[in-house]
C-alpha cells in the first residue's frame, strides 16, 4: 500500500540515540520532505513494548536487535527487512561477577537477568566459550530497569546485563567483569527493522532514513562543536552526561559510513551468528511451540541466500538502500 | 355500603423467615375514613401500613385500591409517615418542604429556580409557622430535635395532599401542644381533601379523638409454649360514636387542667 | 412500574448478566479473525484454539527445563504471595486503623503520615525496598504489603470514625473500657468493613504481585506474563489474564460469601455487589 | 434538704453555633428523686440531659455529681436511653442485655463464655419475660419493630442499674398493655436501688403517675422577630402531690375501660 | 479520662503529627551518612545535599536537549493526564455507579462484569490497551481510565445501594419519577462518596500514570523516574516521588475541603479522615 505518513519507533539505548536526535534537530524532516513524505520517528522507552507495538502493525518500523527480530516480528508472521544494521554490541552487553574469578567459576551460581533477551543469548554464547551449559547456573529473571538496585542485595552473585547498566554496576559496586560482547565482535546487532511490504510499496521511506540516518553519523563522526552539541543531548536524552554517553558509545560498534555498514552485512559470518541464533531461539522455545525446528524461520541475506525454510522467509537483510547511500545516490 | 369501598383487605397473611406475622386480615374501608390503628407492640401494625403503602408484599391475599389490585409499588396518592420518622438528610427544613412541588412542576430537573422557587417558598410559609418550624428554615435535619424532625415528616407528607394517608405513630414525639396544633392541622386537611387516612397509635386518646373507626391489631390464637407461632389479626373494629368521643373529651378536661392546677 | 422498581426476572438477571462477557467474546473473536485472515501467525490476538492449546500445554505437559506443571508451580507461587502479603496487609490495616479510628492520640500520631504514606507510588521506591527486604519473596510480599496496608488503614479507620457516637457512648454507660469498646464495639463494626477493604484490595495486590515478579523471580504468574511479553505470546498472556482475573473474582466472591456468613447483621437491609 | 444533693446543676447554659438553647438553667435533685421533664418540642429536654450524660459540655455554668464536677466523659453510674433509641446492631437481643454484665467480669476479653455465658444468659431470662421479648430473643435489632427496640434499649439500661437513669421519651412507642408493665419494672428497680431519675416525656399522664418532681422546660423570654433570640429553662418545679396523683388515677380508670365498653 | 475519650490539644496534635514524619527523616539521614561513609559515591541513599543540587537543577536550571525547565514540564505533563484520566473516570464511575445503584436491570447487565472487570490488573493488557488507543496521550489518559474505573463504580454503586429504603419510598410517595429520584435523592447522596472514591483512586492514579509513561512518554513525572532508573540516580528520583506525594497529598487535601464545602449536611456528624 503506498501511502505517505509513516511512524517508526524506537527505544533509548546508546546505538539508538541517534534516531531521538535526528527527529528533534530536524534532519528527519528533512530528507521526508525531500521523498516527499512524512516521518515521525517516536521514542518509546519501554524497549519489548515497542517492539511488540510494531509487530501489532502500529508502526512501520522499529529499532532491535537481530535475536528480538527474529523472535518477535518474524515468527509472529510479520515480513520483516533490516535497514539499517547500525551497530553491534562491542563490550555493551557484559557478565559480572561479584566475588570476581573467571567465567567457568560461574558454575553453580544464580545468574540475574532479562530471561530471553539477548543478555540470555550472550550467557549462553559465554558458557559454550568455556564448555559450560545454561543447566549448569541458575537464570534469575531480573527487569533492566532495576538491575542496578538490585545488584546491591546479597542474594545477587551475578548478572548478565547491557550497558549503561553494566557501566553502572562496574563504577559504583563491587564486581569483576568476566565476559563481555567483544569477545563474541559482531553478534548481537542493533537495526532499524521496516515492514518489508511497507518498505517494498514505499521506497523513498527506505531512502529517507537511511539518508538520515547517515547524515546523522557523519555529524557525531565529526569533530564540530556542531557533533558536541549533539552528543550533548543525546546523553541528555538517556538520561547521562556526555562522559557517561561517549563510554556507552565506545563498547558500540557504530557503523558511521554506509561503506562499513555493507562490509559488516556482507560478512559470511553474519549467516553463521543468525544460525546460532536461531538454534537459541528454538531450544527456548521462542520460536513458538508450533516450530518443528530452527529453520522454522526463513532468513534471507543481502546475497539471496537463505537460512532456513525458504518458503517461510521472515526476516531480510535488504542492503539496497544502504548500497544507494554508498554510491551517494540518495 | 352501597359504594365501593376505597381500600380492600382479602384474607391477607403475612410472615418473616417462616414466622406468622398477621394472617387473615380482612377489611374494607370507604374513602374519607379515618382509621386509627391500636395494638401491643410488635403485633404487625408497621408492617400492615407497609404493605398498604407497597413497601412489601404480602405472603398470601390481596390488597384492593378503588376495586383494582394495589400497585405493586409507592405511588403519590398514597403518602406516608414512618414511625421512625425519615426526612431527606441533605435537604434543609424548607427544601425537604417543596420538594414534592419541585417533583410535580419540573418533572425534568426536578428543581425549582429563580422565581418559581421563591414562590414555592414562600407558599410553605404558613406550613412552617403551623408546624412551628419557621425559625429552623433552613437547618438540616440533623441539626434538629426529634419532635422536629418528626413534624417536619409529617408536613412533608401532608404538603403531597395524597388521598390515602399511612401515619406510623406520628405524634409520639411531639408534647401536648404542639401535638393538638397537628391534630387541627391533620383533620383540617382530612376534611377538605377527604383523604382516607390510617394511623397507627399508642395513645387511646388520639384514636378516640381523631379517628372514625379504630382497628385493634391482636392475636387471636395464642400457644404458651411458641408465641411466635401465629400471627395477629383485626380482632376488633369500631366505629367511634358520640358516647365515646363525649368520654373522651372528659377525660381530656380532667388530663388538661391538670399540670396549672398541681 | 417505576424503572427503579422493575427487577428483571432470575432468568433475565443470568441473561443479562452474560450479555457483556459474551460481546466481549464476540468482539475478540471478530477482531482476532480480521487479524489471522491478514497475518496467520498474527501474535496479538491469537485464536481461542491456539490460547488452548497454550494453556493445555501450560497445565498438563511437564516443562522441558525442570519438568514442572507450569501453570500450576505459577499459580501455586503467586497465589502464596498474595496470601501471604493481604493477610498481614489485613493484621497491620486492623490494628493501625482500629487504633486511629479509636484514640484520638492514635489519630493524631497517624493521620497525616498514612495520608501522605499512602500516596507514595510504591513501584517507584522498589529499589528501596528491594535492598531493605532483599530479593526473596520478602520482598515480594513486602511490595503487596505496602502496596495495598495504607490504603486499607484509612478505609477501617474512617469507617471506624463512622459508627454512630450514640453507640460508644451506650457503651460507656454500660461500664466498657476503651480496650472493652474496642473489641466489642468497634471491632465488630469494622470487620465487614475489613472485608470490604480486602475486596477492593485484591486488584492493587495483584498489580503489586505481577510487578514484583517481574522484577525478580523465577515463578508465578506475573513473572510468566513479563517473561513471554518478550516475545509477544499472547496465546499465553491473554488466558494467563484470565485466569488471574478468575482467581481473583473467586476469591471477591468467597469473600463476599464469608462476610454474609459471618456478619449477617450486616446484610439485613440493602443490597451487595 | 440537708442532705448532699446528689446532683445540681448551676447556671448552665448551652448554645448551638451561637443559638442559646438553654440559659440559666438552675437545679438541685436529691438522691432517689424520680424527675419527669416536660416541654415544648425543640426547647432542649434532649440537650439537657446529654449534657448530664457528658455526651455534650455546658457552654456555661457546672454540673456538680455528688458535690463534685460530672465526669468529662459518660460513666457507668449513668444510664442513658436515647429518644432515638439506639441498640447495638451487631448483637442479638440477647447478646446486647448480657453485654453489661459480660464488660463486668471479663476486663480482658469483655465477652463471657461456655457456662458464664450460659449463667449471663440464664439470669436475663426473667427480664426477657418481662420486656416481653422473649420469642426474639436471638433475633438482631434490624429485625424487631421500633417498640420492640424501644423496650430493648430500656432493659439494656436498667441492666446496669445505674446510680442516675436519664430517660429520653423512653415509652413513646409502646402500647398502653405494655407500657404499664415497663412503669412497673422501671418502679420496681428504682424504688430497689434508690436511682436518681431523669425522664422525658410528653406523656402528662405519665409524668404525674411515676415522678416526685415535674420540670417543666420553656422559654422566659420571648422575642417574636427572633424566636431563636433566647433559651429555655425550668420554668416550674413541682413537686408531685397526692391530689394530683388521684386526678390521674381518676383519669386512667376512665380512659383505660373505653376500648372494652365502645 | 478512658484513652478513647482523651483528645490531645491542638499543640499535641500538630507535635504527634509531625513525629512518625521526623522519625522517618532522622532514619533516613542515619542510613544515609552510614552508606555514605562506607562509600561516599553512593547512590542508594544520597545525601540531602545531592538531592538539593538535582532538584535544584531540575527546577532551575534549562535542560541541555531542549532548553525546558524539566521539573516544570514532567509535572505539567503529568498532571494534565492524571486530571484528564480522573475527570473521565469520575464521569462514567458516576453515571455507570448511579445506573448500577438504582436501576435493576442495569445492575443485572453490569454488576458482574464489573465484578470481573475491575479484577483485570491492567497493566497486563498493556499492549492490547496501547494499539487500540495508539501511543499519544490517550492511551496514558486511558490507562488512568481502565485502572481506576472499575473500582470507583463499584465504590459508588454500594453506596447508592446503601442508601435508607425508606428515604427511596419517601420520594416515590412525594411524586418523584424514577429520573427525579435519581438525579435529587441518589445523586446528592452518592456525590461526597465520589469524592472519597477519587481520594482513594489518587494513588492508583498515579500508579498507572507512571506505567504508563514509563512505556511511551518523552516527558512527565513518571517518565523521568523511569530513565533515570537504569542508573539507579535516586538523588532525582527520592525527590520526585516526595514531589508526586507532595502533589498528591495537595489533592487530597482540596478534595477534602471540597466534600466539606459542597456536601456540609454529610459532615455534620463524627469526623473525616
Ligand atoms: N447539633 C446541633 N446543631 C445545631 N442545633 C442543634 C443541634 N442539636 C440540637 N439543636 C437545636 O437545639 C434545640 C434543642 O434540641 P433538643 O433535641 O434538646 O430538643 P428537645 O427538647 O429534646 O425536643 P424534642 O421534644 O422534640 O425531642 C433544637 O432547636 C435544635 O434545633
Ligand atoms: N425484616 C424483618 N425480619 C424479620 N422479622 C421482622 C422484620 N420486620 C419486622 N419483623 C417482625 O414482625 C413483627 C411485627 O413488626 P412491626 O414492626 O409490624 O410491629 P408493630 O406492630 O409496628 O410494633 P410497634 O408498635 O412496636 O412498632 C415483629 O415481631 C418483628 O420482630
Ligand atoms: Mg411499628
Ligand atoms: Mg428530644
Amino acid at each position: 500500500e503506498v501511502k505517505t505518513d509513516f511512524k517508526v519507533c524506537w527505544s533509548i539505548y546508546a546505538g539508538w540515540m541517534p534516531w531521538g536526535y535526528l527527529q528533534d534537530s530536524g534532519i528527519m524532516k528533512k530528507w521526508a520532505d525531500k521523498y516527499g513524505i512524512n516521518v515521525e520517528v517516536v521514542q518509546l522507552n519501554d524497549y519489548i513494548e515497542s517492539i511488540n507495538q510494531y509487530t501489532a502493525g502500529e508502526f512501520d518500523g522499529c529499532a532491535m536487535t537481530n535475536m528480538d527480530a527474529l523472535s518477535i516480528p518474524a515468527a509472529g508472521g510479520v515480513d520483516t527487512s533490516v535497514l539499517i544494521a547500525g551497530d553491534y554490541s562491542n563490550g555493551n552487553d557484559g557478565l559480572i561477577l561479584k566475588e570476581g574469578g573467571d567465567l567457568a567459576s560461574v558454575k553453580g551460581q544464580n545468574v540475574n537477568l532479562v530471561e530471553l533477551s539477548v543478555s540470555h543469548y550472550f550467557l549462553a554464547r559465554a558458557l559454550e566459550t568455556v564448555g559450560l551449559s545454561e543447566k549448569d547456573i541458575t537464570v534469575v529473571n531480573t527487569s533492566d530497569a532495576d538491575m542496578v538496585s538490585v545488584y546491591g542485595t546479597p542474594e545477587i552473585t551475578a548478572v548478565a546485563t547491557w550497558n549503561p547498566m553494566l557501566s553502572e554496576i562496574l563504577a559504583n559496586q563491587k564486581g569483576e567483569l568476566v565476559f563481555d560482547s567483544s569477545k563474541i565482535p559482531g553478534e548481537i546487532i542493533d537495526a532499524m527493522m521496516i515492514n518489508t511490504e511497507t518498505l517494498k510499496d514505499n521506497p523513498a521511506l527506505g531512502k529517507a532514513l537511511v539518508g538520515a540516518w547517515f547524515e546523522t553519523l557523519s555529524l557525531m563522526a565529526s569533530d564540530t562543536p556542531e557533533a558536541m552539541a549533539a552528543l550533548e543531548s543525546m546523553a541528555a536524552a538517556s538520561g547521562t552526561d556526555l562522559a557517561g554517553y561517549k563510554a556507552q558509545l565506545a563498547a558500540t560498534a557504530l557503523f558511521h559510513t554506509p561503506e562499513k555498514l555493507l562490509e559488516f552485512t556482507t560478512d559470511p559470518k553474519l549467516k553463521q551468528t543468525m544460525k546460532f541464533v536461531a538454534e537459541f531461539l528454538y531450544d527456548h522455545g521462542i520460536l513458538g511451540e508450533g516450530a518443528p525446528s530452527p529453520e522454522f524461520v526463513g532468513v534471507e541475506f543481502p546475497d539471496g541466500s537463505v537460512y532456513g525454510d525458504k518458503n517461510n522467509v521472515k526476516l531480510r537483510f535488504d542492503n539496497s538502500f544502504v548500497e544507494m547511500a554508498a554510491k551517494g545516490a540518495l | 355500603m352501597s359504594r365501593q369501598p376505597k381500600l380492600s383487605v382479602h384474607d391477607l397473611f403475612k410472615e418473616y423467615d417462616g414466622a406468622p406475622v398477621l394472617e387473615r386480615v380482612n377489611i374494607d374501608v370507604t374513602e374519607g375514613a379515618f382509621c386509627t390503628i391500636v395494638g401491643a407492640s410488635g403485633c404487625g401494625k408497621s408492617t400492615f401500613l407497609r404493605m398498604l403503602l407497597s413497601q412489601e408484599q404480602p405472603s398470601r391475599g390481596e390488597i384492593l385500591l378503588d376495586g383494582a389490585p394495589l400497585p405493586e409499588e409507592p405511588t403519590p396518592d398514597r403518602g406516608i409517615v414512618f414511625q421512625r420518622y425519615s426526612v431527606f438528610p441533605h435537604l434543609t427544613v424548607w427544601q425537604n418542604l417543596i420538594l414534592a412541588k419541585e417533583f410535580e412542576q419540573a418533572p425534568l430537573t426536578g428543581r425549582l429556580f429563580g422565581s418559581a422557587r421563591k414562590k414555592a417558598r414562600d407558599e410553605i410559609g404558613d406550613l412552617l409557622e403551623r408546624i412551628g418550624l419557621t425559625p429552623a428554615t433552613d437547618r438540616y435535619p440533623a441539626q434538629l430535635s426529634g419532635g422536629m424532625q418528626q413534624r417536619l415528616a409529617i408536613a412533608q407528607a401532608l404538603v403531597k395532599r395524597p388521598k390515602i394517608l399511612l401515619l406510623d405513630e406520628p405524634f409520639g414525639a411531639l408534647d401536648p401542644g404542639i401535638r393538638l396544633d397537628m391534630h387541627e392541622l391533620l383533620l383540617g386537611l382530612w376534611r377538605e381533601l377527604s383523604m382516607t387516612i390510617f394511623m397507627v397509635t399508642h395513645d387511646i386518646n388520639e384514636a378516640f379523638k381523631l379517628g372514625t373507626r379504630l382497628l385493634v391489631f391482636d392475636k387471636v390464637r395464642h400457644d404458651p409454649q411458641a408465641p411466635e407461632a401465629y400471627g395477629a389479626t383485626i380482632t376488633y373494629d369500631l366505629p367511634v360514636d358520640k358516647t365515646a368521643r363525649q368520654k373522651k373529651e372528659l377525660a381530656e378536661t380532667l388530663l388538661h387542667d391538670r399540670p396549672d392546677s398541681a | 412500574m417505576k424503572l427503579i422498581n422493575r427487577k428483571p426476572s432470575r432468568r433475565l438477571t443470568i441473561f443479562l448478566g452474560l450479555l457483556p462477557f459474551a460481546a466481549l467474546l464476540a468482539t475478540y473473536l471478530i477482531a482476532s479473525d480480521m487479524r489471522l485472515a491478514v497475518n496467520p501467525s498474527d501474535k496479538l490476538l491469537p485464536s481461542f484454539q491456539t490460547m488452548a492449546d497454550t494453556m493445555s500445554r501450560m497445565a498438563f505437559e511437564p516443562d522441558k527445563r525442570n519438568g514442572d506443571y507450569l501453570l500450576w508451580t505459577d499459580t501455586a507461587a503467586s497465589l502464596y504471595r498474595l496470601f501471604a502479603g493481604l493477610a498481614i496487609s489485613a493484621v497491620l490495616a486492623l490494628v493501625i486503623g482500629l487504633a486511629m479510628g479509636v484514640l484520638p492520640v492514635a489519630r493524631a500520631f497517624f493521620a497525616q503520615f498514612t495520608a501522605a504514606f499512602s500516596l507514595i507510588p510504591p513501584i517507584t521506591v522498589l529499589p528501596i525496598l528491594f535492598i531493605t527486604l532483599g530479593l526473596g519473596e520478602a520482598a515480594k510480599i513486602g511490595l503487596i504489603i505496602v502496596g495495598t496496608t495504607p490504603a486499607m488503614i484509612r478505609t477501617l479507620a474512617q469507617s471506624a470514625l463512622d459508627i454512630p457516637r450514640e453507640l460508644v457512648i451506650k457503651a460507656e454507660t454500660l461500664g466498657a473500657s476503651s480496650w472493652q469498646i474496642t473489641t466489642r464495639l468497634y471491632l465488630p463494626h469494622i470487620l465487614p468493613n475489613l472485608v470490604v477493604a480486602l475486596r477492593l484490595g485484591l486488584v492493587p495486590a495483584w498489580i503489586f504481585l505481577i510487578s514484583a515478579e517481574a522484577i525478580a523471580s523465577t515463578e508465578g504468574l506475573g513473572y510468566r506474563i513479563f517473561l513471554v511479553r518478550r516475545y509477544m505470546a499472547m496465546d499465553l498472556i491473554l488466558p494467563y489474564v484470565a485466569w488471574i482475573t478468575l482467581l481473583a473474582f473467586v476469591l471477591d466472591r468467597l469473600l463476599l460469601i464469608l462476610s454474609k456468613r459471618a456478619f449477617s447483621w450486616n446484610h439485613l437491609e440493602g443490597d451487595s455487589l
